[in-house]
This record gives structure tokens, sequence and C-alpha cells, in this order.
């Protein structure tokens, strides 16, 4: 059986399920079969992924963020406090789920278990590693675009069963924002697509490889714009607006209690991990690193590279105050969407250029990687001067005074 | 023509996490902008003013901790002083030194709560404040290293304060006025040059420097809006007319120019706390006060520079043991009453960094 | 289509993609109304997936589920709530009349009309198919779809823009 | 017994009785409804149900050029999205001056 030969082979996960996938058609099955199992499997595996994911991210992003803020974080339950994410979910799955009495019931109960799909539907298009994909989608890009923009649906579901004013607030909130920013998200991404000539995120991948170089070396500013715009679209700080703790308390999912107030925490944590996960296959070659992968199992490279990128986002929570909302949508208008337009029209001219007087490959991505991290440099510069002009760059820092300058008033008596 | 829209009334607070207790702000929105705003406080009202006149002078000290538990040792100094003053006491050299360090010390940590929360309520994710916290942790470290307490001290007696001061003290208060304007330099970095933050503050919750003076504010609030006036220095108590210290005074009087001062006081008060260890004298610390304390008839309004503002305590003695009528004059709900004009047409974001730029203590506002 | 998967995937999302469409009729909150409409956009992606237009699919998906329904959301959460039902006008019945022949004539023409069927199987990637298709034949009709999202989006502002 | 058989496999005639069908309800939802907004609902159903077909006789019909079908369908979700964003902008400015998106009662044009 050559299935059980190379179990140990662990380097690529694909390939058991490749031989299994064999070893069924020789036994003769049909096509639907093979393919349910072979889905099955990856289903499986992501899902284990993910709901391991879900707990030891609270563990992570709550020790980092402890780390940032000059204390522990969790260390009394377990090891190093690793238990806390079990001892979290017993207390929540032990609260009462509380509904509110004019809440919009059905709905209210089915917005944190819809939300899930999307986030986890997001793994599916992932190349984990060679041959570890589960749905090879040639639209890949745009349908992980797609999932996106039926979170915000799910969101103002939430918002609106609620009957909440704060709720309300939030999830207003969350559509303007997440409309705003698909535009530069999306032309972002286009310009990936348009360097790499295909949509399919395997594609992308094997385009990284085939050039021997990530794609953030081509496409900073697309990075830089995906980053800065996917940090909104995940409802986390500098753009947690949506929930703005300080403000609207928690905004769409004040009123839930319990398991599903624990439903709309995991999905937090699974949403950025996917978004994590898409940054690195884009912009960091998936599970391809330079040949490194032929040591170490591509996809453990590429969980790596998913929590270099998530620690980003813990960075930023961890130190960045929130935008209000205008402010934000004004980011999103007057700065995301020119960068990314002027970034998406110099990838069209540069690939033209490229497929139009076949130049090699070789001697003509160095000379785009200098020209683009130019241009985004210069860019983001520029920009940030013409922003600034409307406001005097550094603050006026009080004045000093020695005496008072105002009236005196009579002096107190006894 | 505007969309016909219905108002949309909000309660913010009291359970709120950005109202510093049990402050409630009911506001009537127009989409996010704020149209009317009504505040409602009283939530932590616990009688304090009536409860003073059954107990002698001296049991009353409790009393003005738990006000502005957040800078206990100004609200200690602020009776006591207007006690003596009433009584015609006269306080020893050391004892009113003491006070000064003391006082300065709290309104460093009141300040690096005050700022701490600001952040908080701009959006950052508590980092600041945890910050905040460890300086201000110091600074209770040196008070309970004093008199045992961290929070509510109770330190300061009529007549002077209850201990003198431990031997280790004045080395560690040392490292602590050495180590602390580095951290704040740190904080300048972490803080001013985000622009976020000034995004946030800036052009948020103006009031200028007329209204202040109007709405009788006092304090950081009033020297944001670029009105140059300390207690401290127009009408100096203690020992304070023996410090030289400069007045930060903003310009605009927006939430930032408020943060600001604050940061630029405490560097302020690190000065004052530099000199007043150098010239403390030895000597006495508490002068000899009867148990059974009677101050003359009378009535007296003496006030000081608390970190919030204008503290002042109105008292009339009529000879007995306990005090005829014992009134506050809380900076906390003097500059909250400005609050109203300063949201009405800015969005509930602001608002709540507006409340935040105020520094209120919920434990004074309602006494 | 002979795959058994494929045809219970079919017809399960045309239950699915039908019932969410009735419900649009019988409930009463037009916010439910929305939200079953986009159960019904969805299902009919899935049939689009059924049918291999993986790419029409998810541009279904991004636009009609995720921008359209926002929009129709925005424009009820403008107007207050007494204006939130879903009921019927004199209508129903002509309508339900004329709905009733729409389905009778189109399944008359559709089971006896001889279609030219191609033994076709599954397109394979339709995506760049269809980007050159819409860049070399349909290049006018492109351009000019992209003229009229522009005039749609500058009449949209012109109209709801305070005078 | 016979319906089952029917339904085991797909052909163009299903395809196009599923797309009658969401055409049918389309229409009477845009018929029916009192609400603007239903009825714009309504003609985004009636636009996809159309959509459907052309993606059926993209995928079963014989011809040159198969892929026309889905090219079609991109254009009419275009237009689908400019038609939406001017509806639902008419709507909101029907109701600022008239205050109700009652189509019933919008009789401006009415003669």
């Amino acid at each position: 059986m050559s299935l059980l030969a190379n179990w140990y082979d662990f380097r690529d996960l694909g390939n058991p399920v490749a031989r299994l996938i064999e070893a069924l058609q020789d036994a003769g099955l049909s096509g639907g079969w093979i393919y349910a199992i072979s889905g099955l499997l990856g289903a499986i595996g992501i899902l284990s992924f993910v709901g391991v994911a879900a707990v030891i991210n609270i563990w992570i992003e709550r020790r980092l963020i402890g780390r940032i803020q000059v204390r522990r974080g969790p260390n009394r339950v377990g090891p190093f406090g690793l238990l806390q994410p079990v001892a979290d979910a017993i207390k929540l799955i032990q609260k009462e789920a509380l509904q509110p009495d004019n809440a919009d019931g059905i709905m209210f109960t089915l917005a944190p278990i819809v939300i899930f799909i999307p986030a986890i539907l997001a793994f599916s298009v992932l190349p984990w590693g060679e041959h570890m994909v589960l749905a090879d989608l040639n639209v890949g890009v745009l349908f992980l675009l797609a999932l996106s923009s039926t979170t915000t649906i799910i969101i103002f579901m939430a918002g609106y069963a609620s009957n909440n004013k704060y709720a309300i607030l939030g999830s207003m909130r969350v559509i303007a924002m997440l409309i705003s920013y698909e535009l530069p998200v999306v032309l972002a991404l286009l310009g990936v697509v348009l360097f790499a000539g295909t949509m399919s995120l395997t594609g992308i991948v094997s385009f990284q490889e085939t050039y021997w170089s990530w794609l953030i070396f081509f496409q900073p500013l697309a990075f830089l714009i995906f980053l800065l715009g996917s940090t909104a679209e995940l409802n986390r700080t500098p753009a947690d607006i949506a929930e703005a703790e300080s403000e609207i308390v928690a905004g769409f999912h004040i009123e839930y209690s319990g398991m599903k107030f624990g439903l709309f925490y995991a999905v937090e944590l699974v949403n950025t991990v996917a978004v994590s996960a898409i940054i690195a296959s884009l912009f960091f070659g998936g599970w391809w690193t330079y040949g490194l992968e032929e040591f170490i199992p591509g996809w453990i490279l590429f969980i790596g590279k998913i929590y270099s990128i998530y620690f980003i986002f813990i960075w930023f929570r961890g130190t960045l105050p929130r935008f209000r909302v205008d402010q934000l949508m004004a980011f999103a208008w007057k700065v995301l969407l020119p960068l990314a337009l002027i970034n998406a029209m110099m990838v069209a001219l540069e690939i033209f250029i490229w497929t139009e007087y076949e130049i090699s490959a070789g001697i003509v991505l160095p000379i785009f990687a200098v020209v683009n991290f130019a241009l985004a440099g210069v860019l983001i510069v520029g920009f940030g001067r013409v922003m600034s002009r409307t406001m005097e760059r550094f603050p006026k820092l009080p004045r000093l005074v020695k005496d008072i300058d105002v009236p005196l008033p009579e002096p107190s008596t006894a | 023509m505007a969309i016909k829209t219905e108002p949309l009334v909000v309660n913010i607070g009291p359970q709120h996490p950005s109202t510093h207790g049990v402050f409630r702000m009911r506001v009537t929105l127009d989409g996010e902008l704020i149209t009317d705003a009504e505040m409602v406080i009283g939530y932590l009202h616990r009688s304090m003013e009536k409860l003073a006149e059954e107990r002698t002078w001296t049991q009353n000290i409790p009393f003005t901790d738990r006000m502005d538990y957040l800078a206990a040792m100004t609200g200690n100094f602020a009776y006591c002083i207007t006690v003596e003053k009433l009584a015609g006491i006269e306080v020893p050299e050391r004892a009113e030194y003491l006070r000064v360090i003391f006082a300065e010390l709290q309104r460093i940590a009141s300040h690096a709560m005050a700022n701490g929360t600001f952040v908080n309520d701009c959006g950052a994710w508590q980092t600041p404040l945890f910050y905040m916290f460890r300086e201000r942790e110091k600074i209770l470290d040196l008070f309970e290293m004093t008199c045992g307490a961290r929070l509510t001290l109770n330190y300061m007696r009529i007549g002077g304060v209850a201990f003198d001061i431990p031997d280790e003290f004045l080395p560690q208060l040392q490292l602590l006025v050495d180590e602390l304007p580095d951290r704040f330099d740190e904080y300048d970095q972490l803080l001013v040059d985000n622009e976020i933050l000034l995004m946030r503050s800036r052009d948020i919750g103006i009031i200028s420097a007329e209204d202040a003076m109007n709405a009788s504010l006092s304090g950081p609030m009033l020297r944001g809006s670029g009105v140059a006036w300390d207690v401290r220095k127009g009408d100096p108590y203690g020992v304070y007319d023996r410090f030289d210290f400069e007045i930060p005074v903003g310009h605009t009087g927006d939430c930032f120019d408020r943060f600001m001062v604050r940061m630029a006081e405490v560097r302020q008060s690190l000065s004052i706390i530099k000199q007043a260890m150098e010239q403390l004298p030895p000597g006495n610390h508490c002068a000899e006060v009867p148990l059974n304390f009677r101050p003359p008839e009378g009535e007296i309004y003496c006030r000081i520079e608390s970190p919030k503002g204008e503290l002042g305590y109105y008292l009339i003695s009529d000879g007995s043991p306990f005090p005829f009528r014992f009134h506050v004059r809380s900076p906390s709900l003097i500059n909250l009453s400005a609050l109203k004009e300063m949201v009405v047409g800015q969005t509930v974001a602001d608002a709540i960094v507006t409340l935040g730029s105020i520094d209120i203590n919920v434990g004074e506002v309602d006494r | 289509m002979d795959d058994l998967g494929v045809v219970i995937a079919f017809w399960a999302l045309a239950a699915m993609t039908i019932g969410a469409a009735a419900m649009l009729i019988l409930v009463r909150n037009l916010m439910h109304a929305i939200l079953f409409l986009i159960l019904s956009f969805v299902g009919v992606a899935g049939l689009y997936i059924t049918l291999s237009a993986d790419f029409v699919a998810v541009a279904q998906v991004l636009i009609y589920a995720g921008a359209i329904s926002v929009l129709m959301i925005f424009a009820v959460m403008l107007t207050p709530l007494s204006e939130r039902d879903n009921s019927g006008n004199f209508l129903q019945l002509p309508a339900l009349v004329l709905s009733g022949l729409v389905i009778a004539g189109v399944t008359f023409v559709a089971l006896e009309t001889e279609w030219r069927e191609a033994g076709r199987g599954s397109f394979d990637t339709t995506a760049a198919e269809i980007g050159e298709a819409l860049l070399s034949p349909f290049v006018l009709p492109f351009e000019i779809a992209s003229v009229l999202l522009v005039a749609a989006m500058i009449g949209a502002i012109v109209i709801v823009r305070d005078d | 017994m016979s319906i089952v058989l029917l339904a085991a496999r797909v052909d163009l005639e299903h395809v196009l009785i599923v797309g009658a069908v969401l055409f049918a309800i389309g229409l009477y939802v845009a018929l029916s409804k009192r609400n603007a907004v239903a009825v714009l609902m309504g003609i985004e159903l009636m636009l996809n149900a159309v959509n459907l077909t052309f993606i059926a006789f993209a995928r079963f019909v014989e011809s040159p050029r198969p892929l026309d079908g889905h090219v079609f369908v991109i254009f009419v979700i275009t237009v689908a999205a400019a038609e939406a964003a001017v509806a639902l902008a008419l709507a909101v400015a029907v109701y600022r001056h008239r205050e109700t998106i009652d189509v019933g009662k919008i009789s401006l044009l009415r003669w």
C-alpha cells in the first residue's frame, strides 16, 4: 500500500490525501464519493486548525497585550496560563444567554452562528502546502472579497436584531465603514492579481515560487493598503469603531451574553487569522519560503507567517488609539483609495511593458521592485505632506507662564 | 431640505466604561451628532456634607479622602488648611514642606490617571493607562511607606501631618524624581507624536477663555483655555510662595491642550518636589492640637489648587466640637457644568473624549 | 450534468432560492424581507456554481449580497418605522394571475422547444475568458457600462443631496 | 416516482423552470407591494431570474462563443447595481418630499 509507505512524511499533508484518493479510485468508487471524502478530510483539517487557533489566539493575544502593557497577562490557569481560554469558555457557556424583550428573536440567535460561515469559508481557498488546498478556485481572491462583504450584512443583522440604540449605532458604523474600505482593499488586491496574472491563490503562490520572490517586494504599497484596510474590515484597533469599547460600549454585540458573545469573540480571532493567512499567501509566498520548505514542512512555515502577521495586528491593538468615524472614512477615501488607484495603474503599466516587449523577468522584475518601492515611498511621504497641510504638523506645546495674568480676586480672609 | 429623521435619545451611563464612575449623560442624537445633552448626577451621592455636621472636626478628615479618592492628599490638605485658618493654628515648618511634597506627588498621580484614562477614551486599548498606572503605583508605594494607606490616606491632621516620613522615604523619592522625567518624555513620544491622538483630541471640545472664566472653571480646564491662573500663585497657601515654578497654559482650549497642560504640570510638580526636598527642615511634624478641639465661632472659605482645579472648603463653626456647616466647592462638579456647551454639536465619539479631558471624579461631583 | 452530487446540490439550492424568494411575499417585516432576499441571492450564486459559472457566482455574492442589499438596508433605515411594512396593495390578485401565466408560459416553451443542446462539460477557467471577452468583442459595452456607473453615481448623489 | 426520476438530472429545461418561478415571484413582489423598496426587491429578483437563464443557456446550448452569456450577466449585474443606487436614491428623495414611500400614494404622475 503506497498510502502507508510514507505516512511519516508530514512535509506535505496533501500527499497522503492524494494517495488516499488514488487508493479509492483503485477501489472503484465514483467521482462524487472521492470528491466528498477528500473534501471532508480537508474540511476536518481546516476546522481543527480554526478551532485550535481560536482557542490559542485568546491566550496569545492576551499574553502579548499583557506584555505590551507592562503586565503579565493570564498566568494562573494551567502552565503559563495556557488553559485560560478553556476557563473562559467554561465561564461563557455557563452564563445565561440573555435576549432582550423586543429583540428580533430569530435574527438575534442566528447572527452569531451565521457569522462563522464566511470566516471559515475563507480558509478553504488558502494553499497550506504544495498540494494542500481544499478548493483551488480560479477566482479565489474575488471569493475572499465576496466573503468579507457578506460579513457586513451579518453584523448588521446582529445590531438590528438587538433592538438597542448602541447596537444600531455600531452596526450603521460597520456598514458605512466596510463599504468604504472595500474599495481600497479591492484595488490593492487588483495590483497583486495583475502582477501574478491569476486570481487563484495557488496560482499566486506558484507565481512567487516561479520568479523566486515574494510579492511584497513588487507590491509594497498594495501590502500597506491591504494591511490598513483589513484592520478596518476586521474591526480591530485603530479602526474598531463598530465595537468602540469607550464610546458605544460594545457596538453591535452589546446585548449578547454567554456563548453568543463568545462566538462573536471567537469569530473576530478567526477572521484575524484568516486575514493574516491571506496576507501571508498573497504577499509573503504562502508556504513557499525560498527553498526552506524543503526542510521544514510548508504548512508549518505558513502558520509561522500567519502568526508573524497576526503579531502586527496585536501590536496595532496594543499601541494605537481609535479613529473617529468620519476620520476613518476620510482616510479610506482621501488617502487609501487614491494610493490604491495609482498603484493599480502603475502595475498595469509595468505588466504592459513586461508582456509587450517580452523582456526577461530577471531584468525587469528587480527594476519593478525598485520602482514600486520608490513610488510607495514618494506617495506616502507626499500624501502625508498634502494631508497634513490642513493641520499644523507639530502640536503647540503649552507655554509656560511665570506669573498669573488674570485680575486677582479679593484675597480670602478669615 | 434635510431628511426628516427621528431623534435618537441615548443614555450614556450611568454604567458606561467611559463615564469614570456613575455619571450619566442623556444625549439626543441626530445620526452621530449630539443635538442636546443633559447631565444627570447624583448616583454616588453619599451625603458627606450633612454627615460631617455630626462628627468632630478631626473625624471629618476621612470624608475628604473619599470625595476625590484619586487625590485624597489634596482633599486632606484643603480641609486641614481651612480648619487651621479658622482656628488660627500655627503649623510647623517641616509639616508644611511634607504637605507640599505629598500634595505634589498626589498631583502627579492624579494627572497620570487623568491622562491615562483620557487616552483610553480616545480608544487606545488601555496601554497608556497601564503605563500611567505604573508611575502612579510608585507614588502610592511612597504613600504606603509613610502612612500605611494607598488610596484613602487620611494622612494630614489639623496642625500638621499624622506621621513623620520614614528614613528610607527620601532616597526613594529621589529615585522617583530622577526617573519620572525620562518616563514622561517617553510618553510624550508615544502619545504626543501620535497622529491619531492628535486627530482625535485637537479642536475638539473647545471652550474659550472667556467662557471658561464665566463658567467658573478652574485647574487644567481653565489653563488649557489660555488663562494663566493657579491658586498656588494667585492666592498662595502653605509654603507655596517659596517655590519657583511655572504655570503651563494652553492655546485654544481644546482637549489636547488640557491633556498637554496636565503633562506639563507633572514636570512642574517634580520641580516643586525637588525644591521642597532640598529645603525640608528638621523639626516637629505636627502642632499640638487639643483632643477636644473647638475652633472659635466664625466662618471661612479657603481654597487650594487640587489636581482637578480649585478645591475650596467653606466651614462655619459655632464653637462646638462639630462643624455647623461643611461645604465643599468641588472642582469636578463645576468643571462638569461646562460639558453641555462643549459637547452639543459634536459626535458621540468626541463627547466621550471631551468628558475624558475634563477629568471628573464622580466621588467628588456627587459627594 | 449527470453527477449525482451536483444534481442534489442544484435542487437543494433551487429549493432554497425559491423558498427564500417566496418568503419575500409572506414576511411582514421589511428588514426580514431584505434578509430573505439576500438568502435568495446567495442561492442563485450557488446555482451559478452548479452551472460552472464561478466568476459570475462570486460577482453575484459580491455585488448583490454585499452591495445592493446594503443599499436597500440603508434606504429602509432612512425611513421611519411606520413605513417599514411589507404589505400588499390592491394589485395582488392580478399579479398572482400574471405570475402564474409567466410560469405556465415559460414552462411550456422550455419543455416544447427543441434546444440545440451541446454535450459540453463544465467550463474550466471562466475568469480569464470573461476578461478577454469583455475587452475584445465587448469593449464598447464595457466602456459604456463604466460611463453608466459614473452617471448613476452622480445621479444618485444629485437626487439625495440637500438643496 | 417519475417526478423523482425527472429531477435526478439537471437539464436546460429544469433551470429554465427554476428561473421562471423566480421571475414570477419577482413579478408578483414588484406588482403587489406597497413599499418602494419592496418593489425594487422584486425587480432585483426578476433580474436574477433572467441572469440564471443566461447562465443556463451558456452552459447547455451550442454556441461558438459560449461565454457570452456570462459576459451578459456581468453587464446585467453592473446595470442592476447602478439601477439600485438610483432607485434607492429616488426612494429616499421621494420620502423626503412626500414623507412616504408607499408607491400607491405617490400620485404625482397620475392623470
